[in-house]
């Protein structure tokens, strides 16, 4: 099984390269990313369910945010008030993050005028 | 552990706000906003001071930043490791940015120097949450902030080349912060928990329901520390990133935002991969060999170089790869000795690239062979390249020689020998590349017959207190290893 | 229904991608990329994430294809 | 920049809307989806808008240039001072109720304590990041008011 899917592979590469003339390089980019992609998959296939509630991610930290959140922040929305007040600080680094870009743009835009 | 007082948040928020203000106070009076930043990474580096006399060397201490317990909110851990790590990132910062406010005059143009202090100021807050962070995701806001800015101190140079090479390290790092956003969201997916410590306890438990997932985030971790800190395959965007900046980035980018990523991995290695992970998949010994061919092949790209900068930013390739290899050893000898090059490394490499800022600044040269006899006209430069040179070599008296030493104890203590023969090939390597430049600036007849310019004073001072700090980090290096001996036993 | 919704949505999101990839004309290009940042909208609302529904649609499709296109003005239109 | 009355008149209407509606979304973060980045987002959209429908120069009547960029530092500043404040209260830094602010009931207008605060130096200085790049990218070299049609 293997052996035929090499060989299958390499008789690919011969079309993609002597018919198709696509170049070495991109022929082998290519193989790449399909092995890349192809272990990828099996890990997306174990990934645990999108939305079962015996998750691991579904343990006593989102369950805290939704019972005691709105008494706890006193904000009704629970998104805000995961990203203002219990990660707050991960939201500061996203207004620097903001920051320094345009600082970046600006210093950029502003040495290169000519 | 107890309670930390406000002091590791106020090193970063401290930074912050000068940032916010030091282009707004550049608009109207210029001479301030370079004080207000400078007076924040004083008061930041004498802040990490006394939390080096809190912790001491085996306690940890932890800040709650909202008052939320951990799990629920981000933490901040202060153990000694991490405060090594964060008066190496304060202190040479601090010193790097003293040289800059003499050099950037030349190098940038006048409007711009107001937002290079901003970018400078919040790179340094962001290098300095790195170390203390305890939560995977506030980690990867961190990245950002440090990519974008450490982008933006290289494309700030009125140059072609730097806008080349500053977009060729956007593009690679922001790849780098892909993947390893994409291994935290799978981290998270089967553990349920951001903070370090939980991660650690939980996923020995996860690894045998989801192991594929485990390895896919371990391998993506590889890939994005080892993009952003240049170990060998994706070194790529560093030689032009750091030749091309100007001076001071380039002291700051090789001195210390390389490393910061290293030591990130190292962190995640030891305090969120639990043993069992690392005993299953054999991820020190890839950083092992990745290390070791880095070290080899850095030497040898070093060599063929023709300008000063580009050898230095090359040289950089190879001494990263000696901190991989202590951490892939994985061994308390070779980790104090790839924790200890880190700091060694930041003062002699941003030796190195000061002196060579001075050299460019006062004559214009770059091309290493036109610097015969340059050491006649400008001693106390090429006087400080001779000392850092002597350091990456590994020459007794200078704090190369002790990292490499312990580096070099390691490997005979785990019985690999072939190792210890990478680390000499490199030292006698660097000799190669390093020493024809110094016996050519002092001792060839010919002589220097370019216009040179007079060195600004502040940039004098820290030529020299950089040499002082190369050779301190040789002769008084007791007292270090032996901090690193008691802070390492947490970990084994 | 909705199931036929997302997937062809997804399509939707991946030939967008892939036409942005290699139209040559990097106007198109913008134009394509403004689409997908639609449909990424669409479905962040169908994930059940409306606070992201409404800065994608808001930045992804209006403001990040504005600042392409004053970034093309500037240079050449085509690749 | 478009020349064309049927733009123009559009977003002549729609554009004070679409600032109601940010201001609202803004405002209301802690009570309904949003925030001050959905916000911020949507009104800094709705001044692009402005500049891009007329020319530039209205646009810069309705914010100039050195005003967003001072918002632009100050939002973040603000950010940063509130988490300071709580400090003062004797809480952590950004800490909300254990430092003090004062909650109210969840649900009404005035809750949530810091929460607002943030909200609003976060929307301030998403809206003003959007129009400082948009302007420094579309001003440079020509004279403002007349710029060439672009394709």
């Amino acid at each position: 099984m293997f052996y035929i899917l090499i060989l299958f592979l390499l008789i690919f590469a011969l079309f993609l390269r002597f018919i198709v003339g696509v170049e070495l390089r991109s022929i082998l980019t290519i193989y790449l990313l399909g092995l890349i992609v192809y272990f990828f998959s099996f890990a997306v296939a174990e990934m645990p369910t999108f939305g079962n509630p015996h998750n691991p991610a579904f343990n006593e930290v989102p369950e805290r945010y939704l019972e005691a959140g709105p008494s706890e922040t006193g904000a009704i929305n629970i998104i805000s008030s995961v990203i203002t007040d219990y990660r707050a600080f991960d939201t500061l680094g996203e207004a620097t993050v903001l920051f320094v870009a345009i600082a970046a743009v600006v210093a950029t835009l502003k040495s290169h005028r000519d | 552990m107890e309670s930390a007082g406000h002091q590791p948040v106020l090193i970063i928020v401290l930074l912050l706000i000068s940032a916010f203000i030091a282009p707004l106070l550049y608009r109207r009076w210029r001479f301030l906003s370079g004080a207000v930043v400078l007076a924040a990474l004083t008061g930041s580096f004498i802040t990490a001071l006394l939390l080096l006399s809190k912790s001491g060397a085996s306690s940890s201490l932890s800040y709650h930043l909202g008052n939320w317990p951990p799990p629920w909110g981000i933490e901040l851990i202060i153990d000694p490791l991490r405060v090594y790590m964060l008066l190496v990132v304060t202190g040479v910062s601090l010193w790097i940015f003293i040289y800059a406010l003499g050099d950037l005059k030349h190098e940038l143009h006048n409007d711009v120097i107001g937002w290079y202090y901003s970018l400078y100021a919040v790179l340094v807050a962001s290098m300095s949450a790195i170390t203390l962070t305890n939560d995977l995701f506030n980690l990867f806001v961190l990245m950002e902030i440090c990519a974008i800015t450490a982008c933006a101190i290289i494309t700030i140079k009125d140059q072609r080349e730097c806008l080349e090479a500053g977009f060729k390290y956007l593009i690679m790092s922001a790849m780098g912060t892909g993947c390893f956003l994409l291994g935290v969201a799978m981290i998270y997916m089967v553990t349920g928990y951001l903070n370090y410590s939980f991660i650690q306890s939980e996923l020995s438990l996860a690894l045998t329901d989801y192991p594929l997932n485990i390895f896919t985030a371990a391998a993506l971790f590889i890939v994005a520390f080892g993009t952003k800190a240049a170990l060998f395959p994706l070194h790529v965007w560093l030689p032009d990133a750091h030749a091309a900046a100007p001076s001071p980035s380039s002291a700051m980018l090789s001195g210390l935002v390389i490393k910061i990523y290293a030591f990130a991995l190292f962190m995640i290695f030891y305090r969120v991969f639990p043993r069992s992970l690392l005993d299953t998949i054999p991820l020190n010994e890839i950083i092992l060999w990745l290390g070791a061919m880095g070290v080899m092949f850095g030497s040898i790209y070093a060599m063929l170089q023709t300008d000063l900068k580009k050898m230095l930013a090359y040289s950089s390739i190879s001494q990263i790869a000696f901190i991989f290899m202590g951490i892939g050893l994985d061994q308390p000898l070779a980790l104090t000795g790839g924790l200890y090059h880190i700091m060694v490394h930041a003062f002699t490499k941003s030796t190195l690239f000061m002196s060579a800022g001075a050299i460019i600044y006062s004559t214009g040269v770059r091309r290493i062979s036109d610097l015969g006899g340059i050491g006649k006209v400008l001693p106390l430069p090429l006087f400080a390249f001779t000392i850092g040179s002597a350091s990456m070599i590994g020459l007794p008296g200078t704090g190369g020689l002790i990292s490499k030493w312990y580096l070099a104890l390691g490997t005979l203590e785990t019985g690999r020998i072939l190792f210890l023969l990478v680390i000499l090939a490199s030292s006698l390597l660097n000799a190669i590349y390093y020493m024809p430049i110094v016996i050519n600036a002092f001792m060839s007849g010919e002589e220097f017959k370019e216009k040179v310019k007079i060195v600004p004073l502040s940039m004098q001072v820290t030529l020299a207190a950089g040499m002082i700090l190369v050779v301190i980090s040789g002769i008084f290096s007791r007292q270090v290893i032996i901090f690193f001996e008691q802070a390492l036993t947490s970990l084994y | 229904m909705t199931d036929i919704l997302n997937i062809l949505l997804l399509l939707f999101l991946i030939v967008c991608a892939v036409a942005v990839a290699h139209i040559r004309d990097l106007l198109s290009a913008v134009i394509l990329f403004s689409a997908f940042g639609l449909i990424m909208a669409i479905i962040w609302q169908q994930l059940g994430a409306p606070d992201i529904a409404m800065v994608e649609a808001a930045l992804g499709t209006g403001v990040a294809a504005l600042l392409l296109i004053a970034a093309i003005s500037k240079t050449k239109r085509a690749e | 920049m478009m020349d064309d009355q049927i733009v123009r008149i559009t977003s002549r209407l729609v554009a004070p809307f679409i600032q109601l509606y940010g201001i609202y979304i803004i405002l209301h973060g802690h009570l309904s989806p949003g925030g001050g980045f959905s916000g911020g987002a949507i009104f800094g959209a709705s001044l692009v808008l402005i500049a891009l429908s007329f020319n530039l120069e209205a646009g810069i009547k309705q914010i100039s240039h050195q005003t967003a960029s001072v918002l632009e530092s100050g939002g973040a500043l603000g950010f940063a001072l509130t988490g300071l404040v709580a400090i003062a209260f004797g809480g952590n830094y950004l800490a909300n109720r254990s430092a003090g602010f004062p909650l109210g009931e969840a649900g009404q207008f005035f809750s949530s304590g810091a929460i607002l605060v943030i909200t609003v130096f976060v929307g301030i200085k998403v809206a003003s990041t959007i129009t400082t790049l948009f302007y420094n990218i579309i001003e440079k070299e020509e004279p403002l008011g007349n710029h060439k049609q672009t394709d």
